[in-house]
């Protein structure tokens, strides 16, 4: 093994207290969710109980937290497929300059930097003006998607800049038409990309706030549900929902995580060099 | 269709032939686009006209009314505190941004150019990613047991004998507020940095040692300079993402600063939409000409 | 004994990744001024060698002399080396001109000095027009150039080169093969070269060293490598010759040496297998008895005088004085 | 036929059971059965929001178990309901909403009259609600008092009417009298003003609430006990009466005298069971929920009256049919004892609270209503203990404390403007 120069220790140093830094509340809202069944939301512990995590999934006072997390899975489910399908056909078609691309693409720039409560603000208001009803799975759906795809793309972007086109055109010279491209070589060499992008899509939609503000309409999506609690609940079964919440998304990234190594063995296996195809 | 016909670098196809074949591209590129472009013109370009155009109506108690008056944009610009609030919005950006960007740069370093095996690497930075699965807004509430007068921070610096008094300005002011963007936001500037400095060619800092360049000087020649998109398009999300929010300077600072984002909150929960659209309007402007700005100095295309 | 300041000598030096070892114990000393080619197929711990002596990679045992001083744990700055590496790594944010004048912005030289300088440097490697363009508006020869130039204005007793044409057309191949080695005789220091083109070692070099399994199978001037190759691998790698196992042991015979007679007339009898015509010569392949294969290489003419295809019988046939006994 | 609107994506088959239900209540009406559809109710689903303080699910579960129809309840905030009453008019069918938005809403249209005939319980309902007077000798409070938008001309008016005319805009539901909440451990000395919120003693330690139809109340509250100023009508400022006492709190909060503004009820909890504020405007069951944590809190009846809201339940404008029934249905039940128990045991009051009396224990009753001292412990419907042996309630008797309203929570005309200008006082 090389030495390590002395900056490694005190860049060590700094990352453990970055590290720690971005865990202190997580770990805080672990810890407390954890409290005894009289206390409160601060510390002291009173105790050390699951009582909180029973109560989460008793009827809370008010609200509907499975619900909303239902709601919320399904929107995040519709967003993820929505922009994986989306940013891999932008993707393909941003790799050639045709006359109107660079106005979408400022627009998709511009999707992407919108403070958000403009895009909460303006499709509410379109909604209302147009006398249609506003709903998670409408106006929620579409606001969401302005900023999932913009992050989908600009990652397709990424993937396709190092996308060797020679594949394809071996592919063409094989006879194979154009969907039998994207289709049977295209496809299978990006889908370790696209697995991220619906990891993104659904995350993104899964945590988002500002955008489905007004635009949910009657029935709240869980973040929406969890602003809500923080402004009736006082006990620490939002902590509880807290960590639940997280254990959720590490799931789900367990999930994506254990999609991705399946499907890298099977190539492994199938003994292709598929996926490398991304230099 | 002869397979030759896709070559447009053969001489037959000039003219007319290859005219079409643009065409053909422009309408191909179209309809892949077209999902794309319907779902960016109904939920972002519908609304922004929206906006634009409701900023000159007119609001009563609880409703809005067509008209074309100025008057919003003139209260806007009228009010004094419309200035304070822009100022605080620009001062929030530019100290997180500042903090973001040395947090982000060092742990992507390190995580560069310190972490020698790519399963480190990637173990590391997942490791970095965990806590943003968590709602943002209970990670954000979740600082106020921890930064207030009897929090965990003051409690500690007590016992420790470091102070005699609570610290009172850790929690509901300007610091806390920083501190919330900064821990909600640094993963922004980590992710395209590290994404940079990965795909810096390895012997490009070997040459630099052999030119006789020291840590630091690889660091400021070599380094910063190839990182610079990675750390332009940190800079995009983490300038928007500040600019635009309206929740966590809202919890941290007790509702006693404001930014353009919480005027607008505040302006749609009383139901004063033209005021709102206006508002809006003008930081939508401002974060457009702020993008604008940094898009001078990276071709986002490019390097992604 | 006197000891020139480009006098570079490896002792024992050995470099280990974990349980693997990349380059074992090797010994040698280059002449100086020279134009070496460390040699070998991919993996044989050429690259590991030249690294270590450039001081991008630690040695894990034994030591690097340069001019009599032991240079195997100082910075690559500090050791009188400098390095030109494979794909350039030529800065893309710099412009050419401040790509040739890095080194001395390090050592913090102002500006108008350091522009002076490379630009004298680039006039070296004839590219004064293209100072200020960025590397990627540079063709690949130009580019090669620049790194040249970069490495050279650190005025090294030693330039370590990364098999540093592998990325240019034959053509341009060629042709810079022709410039390395003026430049080196015009400077006179020493050039170290690792490449695993036999053609381009023998073109290039004043010696070549060859390695193979982390170990160096023998140094030598290219004509003695080339003619009197002492192991089995040497011969083959370098190429033109045959290995042939005889009752005494290997011997190894150019394939220039082989002569191609009637069927009855050789040494040995042999079946054609290929016959490639190669411009000023032809190769004829032939199985011989034992399942060996053995090249003769014809003049032209002579060939196509007396023409043989696959399938006929010949005769092949030496001077036994040409055969060359291999140690291993 | 409005009377099936299929907005809840009925099935096919209870479609069908409507329309022959549909038929036989036709049929059926005239001699006036309405058992008939009483099975057919079981189907229907109304949908009511409003805040956290009255959308209990527990309401939802006896709704089913009592009337057996879906009660499907949306806690939002105080801002979000205002939006949603006035801008959302298809996304509910019942508004539980607060007096003075029903000022702000009931001319968009969005609401429909009730008709008070159909209402059981109407006579017994609080006089506050009816003619504005708790007792007949009380004097009317400033600000928008209950009455004065609780009626409307006749089924299809758009006005308020200061008379009960038989045509009700919100059927009340809920109220109380909010004062300041202190932290008598923390302060140490009694308070009995609304000026010791801009006292400097507690600098740094205090806190009002960023709700600006609410907020200016208070403001208005320790403004005139500080002696400044006694304005005409705190619930109807003029512009240079809002300038005045915006003024006022924006040299307090430059001065540092506030830690925070809060907007939701955890907030005004967390700040004051943390001890991060020792004195602010607080609301009761907020009181309540420091106490639960075992942390010292009153809610201190001050010298210059109280800070009064109601709240009630509107009809969307768009029910009618079935779902109109049930929800006159629901409301009739609302008011007839069970609902006003559970609130009053949080410490709000009932508006019908004689019915509300059969669904207490006398202890409860004379804890909560008539200010008695609590003979055993007194808990909340979640089992919280709120008061031990001994106890009486922080202001005493139901008619010691809706008797001594200063002011309504109130929308006033000049509301644009100071809406404005408490937007510049948050971000001054």
């Amino acid at each position: 093994m090389e030495p390590r120069p002395r900056s490694f220790y005190v860049l060590t140093g700094f990352f453990i207290l970055f590290l720690l830094f971005l865990y202190g509340p997580t770990i805080t809202i672990g810890i407390l969710s954890f409290q005894g069944e009289n206390g409160g939301l601060t510390f002291p512990m009173r105790g050390v109980s699951l009582y909180w995590f029973k109560d989460l999934f008793e009827q809370q006072a008010v609200g509907d937290i499975w619900g909303s997390f239902r709601r919320s899975f399904v929107l995040g489910l519709m967003v993820m497929v929505t922009t994986v399908v989306v940013s891999v056909m932008g993707g393909l078609a941003f790799r050639k300059r045709f006359p109107g691309s660079g106005i979408l693409f400022y627009l998709i720039i511009t999707s992407l930097v919108i403070p958000s409560i403009l895009i909460s603000l303006g499709v509410g208001l379109m909604f209302s003006q147009t006398g249609l009803t506003v709903h998670w799975s409408t106006s929620g759906f579409g606001a969401q998607l302005t900023w999932t795809l913009p992050f989908g793309l600009l990652i397709m972007f990424a993937v396709f800049n190092r996308f060797d086109k020679s594949y394809e055109e071996a592919a063409r010279d094989l006879g194979a038409s154009p969907w039998q491209t994207i289709r049977h070589v295209v496809l299978p060499i990006i889908a370790p990309s696209l697995i991220g992008v619906a990891l993104f899509g659904f995350t993104l939609s899964y945590d988002e706030f500002a955008r489905t503000l007004l635009t949910a309409g009657s029935y709240n999506t869980l973040p929406l549900e969890i602003y809500g609690m923080t402004t009736n609940v006082t006990s620490p079964v939002l902590y509880a929902l807290g960590t639940l919440t997280t254990v959720f998304s590490l799931v789900i990234i367990g999930v994506f995580l254990a999609l991705a190594l399946v499907s890298n063995r099977r190539r492994a296996k199938a003994g292709t060099d598929a996926g490398k195809g991304l230099v | 269709m002869p397979p030759e016909g896709a070559r447009p670098s053969l001489p037959l196809l000039t003219g007319s032939p290859m005219n079409k074949l643009r065409e053909n591209n422009a309408l191909k590129g179209w309809m892949m686009l077209s999902p794309l472009a319907l779902v960016l013109l109904a939920f972002l370009v519908t609304p922004i006209i929206m906006i634009t155009v409701v900023s000159f109506w007119r609001a009563t108690e609880f409703s809005i009314i067509p008209a074309f008056v100025w008057e919003n944009y003139d209260f806007l610009f009228g009010s004094p505190v419309t200035y304070t609030v822009f100022f605080n919005t620009f001062k929030y950006a530019l100290i997180t941004w500042a903090a973001t960007f040395v947090i982000g740069f060092t742990v992507a370093y390190y995580l560069a150019f310190h972490i020698r095996t790519q399963t480190w690497q990637i173990a590391l930075f997942l490791l970095c990613t965990i806590p943003f699965w968590t709602s943002n807004i209970i990670r954000m509430i979740s600082w106020i047991p921890f930064l207030g007068r009897n929090g965990i921070a003051n409690s500690a610096l007590i016992s420790w004998g470091v102070i005699d008094e609570p610290v009172e300005w850790l929690l509901f002011s300007d610091f806390a507020v920083i501190l919330a963007f900064v821990h909600l936001y640094t993963l922004f500037m980590v992710v395209p940095i590290f994404n940079t400095m990965m795909r810096i060619d390895r012997s490009l800092i070997e040459a630099a040692r052999d030119a006789g360049a020291n840590g630091i000087q690889i660091l400021w020649n070599v380094i910063l300079p190839l990182t610079k998109p990675g750390i332009m398009i940190g800079t995009i999300f983490v300038v928007t993402l500040v600019m635009g929010d309206f929740i966590t300077v809202r919890f941290m600072s007790g509702s006693q600063s404001a930014n353009v984002g919480r005027l607008i909150s505040n302006d749609i929960a009383l139901l004063q939409y033209p005021s709102a659209s206006a508002t809006a309007i003008v930081l939508l402007l401002t974060v457009l000409i702020v993008i604008g700005i940094l898009l001078r100095f990276v071709d986002i295309r490019k390097e992604l | 004994m006197t000891t020139s300041k480009n006098d570079l000598e490896l002792v024992g030096v050995t470099k280990r990744y974990g349980a693997t070892v990349a380059v074992d114990a090797i010994a040698h000393k280059f002449k100086p001024g020279s134009y070496a080619c460390l040699l070998g197929p991919s993996g044989c711990g050429k690259s590991s060698t030249l690294r270590m002596i450039a001081g991008h990679e630690s040695v894990t045992d034994g030591a690097i002399l340069l001019g009599g001083r032991d240079i195997s744990h100082l910075a690559p700055a500090q050791r009188g080396t400098a390095m030109m590496f494979q794909n350039y790594a030529l800065f893309p944010h710099l412009s050419v001109i401040d790509n040739v004048g890095f080194s001395l912005k390090m050592q913090g030289v102002d500006t108008a000095k350091r522009r002076a300088k490379a630009g004298e440097m680039l006039e070296l490697v004839d590219l004064t027009a293209l100072g200020d363009r960025l590397p990627d508006q540079l063709s690949g020869g130009q580019q090669q150039r620049v790194a040249l130039a970069r490495a050279l204005i650190t005025r090294p007793d030693v330039l370590l080169l990364d098999e540093p044409l592998s990325a240019l057309d034959p053509f341009l191949r060629i042709r810079m093969r022709a410039e390395l080695k003026k430049l080196q005789k015009e400077l006179g220091i020493s050039f170290i070269h690792v490449t695993h083109g036999q053609d381009e070692a023998l073109a290039l070099a004043d010696e070549i060293v060859v390695m193979n399994n982390a170990v160096i199978e023998q140094a030598g001037p290219a004509q003695e490598v080339f003619n009197a190759p002492k192991t089995q691998f040497v011969a083959r790698f370098m190429g033109g010759h045959n290995v042939i196992a005889l009752s005494g042991g290997h011997y190894a015979i150019r394939a220039d040496a082989v002569d191609v007679t009637p069927s009855t007339q050789g040494v040995v009898e042999g079946h054609v297998t290929a016959v490639e015509y190669q411009g000023t010569h032809v190769s004829v392949l032939s199985r011989i008895a034992g399942d060996q294969e053995i090249t003769a290489l014809i003049p032209d003419g002579a060939f196509f005088a007396n023409p043989h295809s696959p399938g006929d019988t010949i005769g092949l046939s030496w001077d036994t004085s040409k055969l060359h006994q291999l140690t291993a | 036929m409005t009377m099936f609107t299929n907005r809840n994506g009925l099935s096919r088959r209870t479609l069908l059971k409507g329309a022959a239900s549909t038929a036989l209540v036709a049929s059926a009406s005239t001699l006036g059965a309405p058992m008939v559809w009483a099975q057919n109710i079981k189907d229907v689903t109304i949908r009511q929001f409003g805040t956290g303080v009255s959308n209990l699910n527990e309401v939802a579960t006896k709704v089913k178990e009592d009337l057996g129809f879906t009660l499907e309840m949306t806690a939002l905030d105080t801002d979000s309901v205002t939006q949603r009453a006035a801008t959302q008019p298809n996304s509910f069918d019942i508004a539980d909403i607060e007096y003075f938005i029903c000022k702000k809403v009931w001319a968009a249209g969005n609401l429909q009259a009730m008709d008070t005939t159909k209402l059981t319980n109407y006579d017994k309902i609080v006089g506050i609600f009816r003619d504005g007077k708790l007792t007949p000798e009380s004097t009317i409070a400033q600000g928008t008092a209950p009455h004065t938008v609780g009626f409307t001309s006749g089924q299809n008016g758009t006005d308020f009417v200061n008379e009960e005319s038989g045509w009700m805009t919100l059927i009340p539901t809920i109220y109380n009298a909010d004062t300041l909440g202190i932290r008598p451990d923390l302060i140490g000395r009694p308070i009995s003003k609304w000026s010791e919120l801009l006292n400097p003693e507690f600098k740094g330690k205090a806190s009002i609430l960023d709700i600006s139809s609410i907020g200016i109340m208070d403001m208005a509250m320790v403004v005139e006990s500080m002696g400044e100023y006694t304005y005409p009508d705190k619930g109807n400022m003029t512009r240079e009466e809002i300038d005045m006492t915006l003024g006022i709190f924006t040299e307090a909060k430059k001065n540092g005298q506030f830690r925070a503004f809060w907007k939701s009820f955890d907030e005004s909890v967390n700040l004051m069971a943390s001890g991060e504020v020792v004195i602010q405007s607080m609301w009761s069951p907020a009181i309540t929920a420091v106490k639960s944590q075992g942390v010292p809190c009153v809610y201190q009846p001050l010298e210059e009256g109280y800070r009064s809201w109601g709240g009630g339940l509107g009809i969307s404008a768009a029910l009618s049919g079935l779902e109109l029934e049930a929800a006159y249905e629901y409301i009739n039940w609302y008011l007839s004892g069970w609902v006003g128990g559970f609130l009053m045991r949080q410490g709000y009051y009932s508006a019908v609270p004689e019915t509300s009396k059969a669904f207490m224990s006398a202890d409860e009753w004379g804890y909560w209503f008539e200010g008695k001292e609590a003979e055993g412990d007194i808990t909340s419907p979640f089992g919280d203990k709120l008061a031990g042996t001994g106890d009486t309630r922080d202001g005493g008797s139901f008619e010691d404390r809706m008797g001594a309203v200063a002011c309504w929570n109130s929308v006033m005309d000049e509301n644009q403007y100071m809406v404005r200008k408490w937007n510049e006082f948050i971000a001054a």
